[in-house]
């Protein structure tokens, strides 16, 4: 893993806290069909926490619920103990939280590196009128995005496709960009949402390395997967099953919890 | 950047080199001399090509008949005819490309009064004759002496169409128009009232393109009206107005009075009056001589647009024979400034309105069976 | 050496385009100056679709918009062609926000057939509000265009403005679609969710952008009222927002340089076509349709496609 | 105001409203069956039309024969456009907006062509049944409204029972609501596809061929009744061809008592804001929830 060196040694990066995030009382339904209820759980500062359940257990509702895309019936979701509830997308990339899709959604018709520097657009400031007239601040700040992206694309071994279209890449690559684009942005709280589907046992441990990094580079992480493998990564895990968390602790544990066996085996 | 142009540039190459070719001709020319180049803009496709065809059709019927009988002082004519697509700015174009690369003699057309009022732009400033089917249009027309008229204006036109109501002892009137055409004509006739001592009862506006205006029809009904003016480019408000069984004569402008018109009316068209110009069915004997020539090369009878083609086209021959074909534009329109004896009407070209048309110039039509009869009226006293 | 040699090219284009107009005949220069009006207004619409992935069937509205200011200033006000340019394109960014706002909430067909909605209610309007507009009869008599006491009056005068012009737009729009909004733009089109939660306020960024294609709808409509001196309703219907929209669309929507190729198709193959007599409007649709079927990233993307194919041939 | 006109007023809107859904029913099968927008429905009915038209005139067919001639050119065109351009599309996986750009190239191809075959002269058909007008409150239903009205009750109830009840029509919502998982189940989704717009071509038709003896047919009346097709179709909300009746009485009823309050000149003006607004304050129409569970 030749990343974890390159990556701490990333130029200046503004030091910040990792966050923490809190659901309380989450519930959800769909046209009265229940799909979460009475979720509670915590994300502590730096911790990496997994979510895991068989498919429509409500884990990417519990996901699309702390990202903003729904918002919920029933309860709270604290980000550093702060309310969300009211916070559009934006606001709450505003205030450090970032997500990754379950198929990754990555820029089809722009090059790798162009991927990435819209990671930064939040760090930007010129607008409509200075970029046309590409002002010298413009500018600068054009490059230094660029720098920035590039760096961050050398981190995660895209260095060599920089220019490449993204819509033409594999999906395990795809994925990376995803990866690249969000780290990028500095984010104090990271959703990823199954990172490792469509990706080779090899990818899968680079993947781990990543993730283990990006812990380490201050942020608190909320996995969510139904690869068991990979969750052995997380502090603590969460097992949800139609819409109830069953059991929650370390990995180890909840693989030997007779209900998420039952869950996972006896469906 | 530079690359970018450049690749522009090679996808267009082909567009580029074909477009240096010049416009082909597109009239024959039958005598061995050099013939002399008229141009001709009108409006064959878009809105108003309901128009723009038989125009083009009496156009041609003129040029045949003109070069068979040996043209201008033996000099053939070749007419230059282009589709402006009922478009002003496609009008300009054309106009543009026929005066300034063919250089032709005089424009015949166009067709609609916004692409007259628009070409004129180009015209009036050279003195070319241009004879226009298009009445006298807004205030900028009537210093442009040039451009001549061969349909009436739209006040005369409001005219003919009042008269006719006053004298058969209508005063209580409602009026369904357009937002077009309709509405230019409604313009001109809507301070007429006092004149020819008529109140509206009802006045309906309705977009070009609709298609059902009963209720607006039912609210005229409703008016109780004893005479009904439609002004529309569209056959529909007839059939609505007979829908609703608004039982009041409908009297109409010359504009619908074509056989196209009437079929799409349907059995609504039966007792509708036109205040027209050419009633082939039972032509005058000025008229005779155009509509056998027509039928007999069509094998159908023309209106008179098809007779304003023939006009436009015949009344510059007549003025090019007496400034000679190689006049300076000033000579021929000079030339075009008399009276003139057309098969549509008797006009006076130097008249101030460029046209000299009068309420004596139309004939009045009623519908019977899908054929024009001729009514035993005239609005001149 | 490459670098070289693309200067020359450039040399040699800005060249033969500053020529053209003592070789071509009147009607081509004539057909140029369209062009290049087209090039003005299709590259806000070429923005919309390329960049955001918007359809903007609406641009007759703002051309109409810019026509009837200047028409309206310039001749019943008898103020400056100057004040004309400013309130067509300050009334067309006011309606654009008022319009956009609510109605870039809408994505994808809904969006499209809203603005060709707006369209056929402009071109309702201008027939409507004919103290405004003259409505069928339309306003004649604009003067002619003048600058510091020059009058662009000939059809060559008026090829050496609107040029410089639509070049100049072409330039700030690529700075734009390169800088900081263009990525942001170009996201919001491939993956809107993604583009949201990288902080993308993807609403004012569309209504923004809306607003530049008004106010190039409506430059472009105020140099046209001057140029042909005379407008009606009849150059402001769907019809042309059609042909705004087929701009880009034959072009390769994502090219900004190539909305030039894109609006010299619509001013010429027309003009070519129409010697195949009643048929070309045939032949025509059918060429978009190829176009769109065939090439899906428009002549300059099929040209970059020969290009290749060529360069492998010879290798 | 007498009651007369209002009377009308309501008789004309209805008419109106259901020319409006027939159309708005085509597009509303054709976006069920494909997700695609397809901006030529009208031109399906100016097809239609003219084909019947010409079949009965100069050709000389029984009236029957003729409709179902142009009934058949309707699916038929349907078939075409189908195999020529959106299937090959649909493998290069084009985007929303290249298949609104292709029909709307199509739909101005067709209304050239119909102007070259047919000319710029508006025809007219002649009544399905006797002529005539229906006399309510000194108001007039035509005749061949009610034929009109019919037949569109019957097709929606049609669809209805096909989407519902039939593997087919249960087939053709598979292949277009998940394509992949369809052809997984073994639907052949390309045939669904076909299909959907040979039944989009057949309605279009339909709705050209009666309307053709109330309102004259030419070639460029295609994008209007494609417009307030779609205008009623949204209104009702797409998913539910029913939604489309609903949707197109409504646009029809409001422009028709508009007319009766406001200067007629501002009816489209109404009509087409009204369809904006409510794609933004009801994105799924009227019926929009009934249109979800209902399917």
């Amino acid at each position: 893993m030749s990343g974890v060196v390159e990556l701490q040694s990333l130029p200046s990066r503004p030091p910040h806290l990792p966050a923490t995030l809190e659901l309380s009382g989450i519930a959800h339904s769909f046209g009265g069909f229940k799909v979460l209820s009475d979720v509670n759980f915590a994300v502590p500062q730096g911790q990496i926490v997994g979510l895991i359940g068989p498919n429509g257990s409500g884990k990417s509702t519990c996901f699309n619920i702390v990202s903003g895309f729904l918002s919920p019936k029933a309860g709270r979701v604290l980000l550093s103990g702060r309310d969300m509830a009211a916070d559009s997308i934006q606001a709450r990339t505003r205030q450090g939280l970032m997500r990754t899709f379950q198929t990754p959604k990555v820029f089809e018709r722009m090059s790798v590196l162009e991927n990435v520097m819209v990671g930064l657009h939040k760090d930007g400031r010129s607008g409509i009128l200075a970029s046309m007239l590409r002002t010298p601040s413009a500018r600068r700040e054009l490059d230094r995005l660029r720098n920035t992206a590039e760096g961050a694309c050398r981190k995660f071994g895209l260095g060599k496709l920089l220019d490449a279209q993204t819509g033409r890449l594999p999906a395990g690559q795809r994925r990376v960009v995803e990866l690249a684009r969000a780290y990028v942005g500095a984010p104090r709280l990271l959703l990823l949402d199954e990172p490792s589907s469509g990706l080779n046992t090899e990818e899968i441990e680079q993947l781990r390395g990543w993730i283990a990094m990006l812990n380490s580079e201050g942020m608190t992480i909320l996995l969510v997967s139904h690869d068991m493998g990979l969750m052995t990564i997380a502090d603590t895990v969460h097992a949800l099953y139609f819409g109830e968390i069953i059991a929650s602790g370390p990995m180890t544990a909840i693989q030997a919890d007779p209900r998420v066996r039952e869950a996972y085996l006896g469906g | 950047m530079a690359l970018q142009a450049c690749r522009s540039l090679i996808a267009l190459a082909p567009t580029a080199l074909l477009s240096l070719y010049p416009l082909p001709a597109l009239a024959q020319t039958t005598a061995s001399r050099e013939p002399i180049k008229l141009g001709a803009v009108i409006s064959a496709t878009g809105a108003i090509a309901g128009v723009g065809l038989p125009e083009r059709e009496g156009i041609l019927l003129a040029q045949k008949t003109l070069n068979a009988r040996g043209g201008v002082n033996g000099q053939p004519i070749e007419i230059l005819i282009e589709d402006d697509a009922s478009s002003p700015d496609v009008a300009v174009s054309k106009v543009n490309a026929l005066v300034h690369s063919h250089k032709v003699k005089a424009l015949i057309g166009t067709s609609g009064i916004a692409q007259t009022v628009a070409v004129g732009g180009i015209t009036a400033p050279l003195k070319l004759t241009q004879i226009a089917f298009s009445g006298l249009g807004p205030a900028v027309e009537r210093e442009r002496t040039c451009v001549f008229h061969i349909t009436p204006s739209q006040e005369l036109n409001a005219r003919a169409l009042l008269s006719y109501v006053r004298d058969m002892k209508a005063s209580k009137v409602g009026v369904l128009h357009d937002s077009g055409y309709g509405q230019v004509v409604w313009n001109s006739m809507k301070d007429l009232a006092g004149e020819f001592g008529v109140t509206w009862s009802q006045v309906e506006k309705f977009e070009i393109a609709a298609t059902d205006l009963t209720t607006q029809a039912a609210k005229v009904r409703a008016s109780a009206p004893e005479a009904v003016i439609v002004i529309s480019t569209s056959p529909m408000p007839f059939r609505n107005a007979r829908q609703v069984r608004l039982t009041a004569p409908i009297i109409s402008v010359h504009g619908t009075a074509t056989y196209d018109y009437v079929k799409a009316m349907g059995d609504a068209a039966d007792n509708i009056i036109h205040a027209e110009f050419l009633i082939a069915e039972d032509p005058l004997p000025h008229q005779r001589e155009f509509v056998d020539l027509f039928q007999k090369e069509h094998g159908r009878l023309p209106k008179h647009f098809e007779a304003a083609g023939w006009d436009a086209v015949m009344s510059l021959a007549q003025a090019l024979k007496t400034a000679g074909p190689d006049a300076a534009n000033e000579a021929l329109c000079s030339a075009m400034r008399r009276p003139y004896q057309g098969v549509m009407a008797k006009f006076d070209f130097s008249a101030p309105d460029m046209g000299g048309l009068t309420l004596a110039s139309f004939n009045y039509s009623k519908l019977v069976k899908g054929k024009f009869t001729r009514l035993d009226y005239s609005a001149a006293k | 050496m490459n670098k070289l040699r693309r200067s020359l090219l450039l040399l040699l284009l800005v060249l033969a385009w500053a020529l053209a107009p003592l070789l071509l005949s009147r009607h081509l220069i004539d057909l140029f100056v369209f062009a290049g009006l087209f090039t003005i207004g299709g590259l806000g619409v070429g923005l919309l679709l390329g960049q955001c992935g918007i359809v903007n069937l609406a641009q007759a509205l703002f051309y109409g918009i810019g026509a009837y200011s200047s028409a309206y200033v310039t001749v019943q006000l008898g103020l400056p062609s100057l004040t004309g340019f400013l309130a067509g394109m300050l009334a067309s960014a006011l309606i654009a926000i008022a319009v956009g706002w609510p109605v870039l909430r809408l994505t994808g067909f809904f969006l499209a057939l809203a603005t060709l909605a707006l369209s056929l209610i402009g071109n309702v309007l201008f027939f409507e509000w004919d103290w405004l507009t003259g409505g069928t009869l339309g306003i004649g008599g604009i003067p002619k265009l003048s600058i510091f006491g020059f009058a662009f009056d000939t059809p060559e005068r008026v090829y050496y403005l609107v040029w410089p012009i639509a070049i100049l737009v072409l330039l700030l729009a690529d700075n734009l679609v390169r800088g900081r909004p263009g990525l942001a733009m170009r996201a919001m089109r491939d993956a809107a969710p993604a583009a949201e939660v990288l902080g993308v306020d993807m609403h004012r960024l569309k209504t923004a952008m809306f607003v530049i294609c008004a106010m190039l709808g409506s430059l472009a409509g105020s140099l046209f009222a001057h140029y042909v001196s005379y407008i009606s309703v009849q150059s402001f219907t769907v019809e042309r927002s059609i042909a705004f929209l087929l701009i880009p669309v034959v072009a390769g929507s994502a090219s900004v340089w190539g909305i030039i190729a894109g609006a010299l198709f619509v001013t010429f193959i027309p003009e070519l076509l129409s010697g195949f007599g009643d048929i070309h409007q045939v032949l025509f649709g059918l060429a978009l349709v190829l176009v769109v079927t065939l090439l899906p990233d428009g002549l300059i993307g099929g040209a970059d496609r020969l290009a290749q194919l060529l360069k492998r041939r010879m290798a | 105001m007498s009651a007369s006109l209002v009377m009308q007023a309501i008789l004309s809107g209805i008419t109106n409203g259901f020319v409006y859904a027939l159309i708005g029913i085509g597009l509303a099968v054709i976006f069920k069956g494909t997700q695609i927008i397809n901006a030529m429905q009208g031109e399906f009915a100016v097809i239609g039309a003219m084909v019947t038209v010409f079949a009965l005139e100069p050709a000389g067919l029984p009236y029957g024969l003729s409709i179902l001639l142009g009934v058949i050119s309707g699916a038929a065109a349907g078939v075409i456009i189908d195999r020529l351009f959106v299937q090959p599309m649909m493998r290069q996986r084009a985007g929303e907006e290249s298949f609104l750009l292709l029909t709307i190239g199509l739909a101005v191809t067709l209304s050239a062509a119909v102007l070259y075959l047919a000319g710029r002269n508006s025809y007219l058909l002649p009544s399905w049944g006797e002529e005539g007008v229906i006399e309510i409150l000194d108001a007039f239903l035509q005749i061949q409204a009610l034929w009109l009205i019919g037949t569109a009750i019957i097709v929606v109830v049609g669809l209805r029972l096909f989407y519902g009840r039939t593997l087919l029509g249960l087939s053709m919502m598979a292949a277009s609501m998940d394509p992949d998982g369809a052809a997984t189940n073994g639907i052949n989704v390309r045939r669904m596809r076909s299909l959907t717009f040979l039944l989009g071509g057949t309605i279009g038709a339909i709705a050209g061929i009666l309307v053709a003896p109330l309102v004259a047919v030419n070639y460029h009346m295609g994008i209007a009744l494609t417009l307030k097709g779609f205008a009623a179709a949204i209104l009702g909300g797409l998913s539910n061809p029913l939604g489309a009746v609903l949707g197109g009485v409504t646009l029809g009823l409001l422009e028709s008592l508009a007319v009766v309050g406001f200067p007629s000149g501002y009816k489209d003006v109404i009509a087409l804001a009204m369809m904006i607004v409510i794609m933004i304050v009801m994105p799924n129409g009227l019926l929009g929830r009934v249109g979800r569970i209902g399917g």
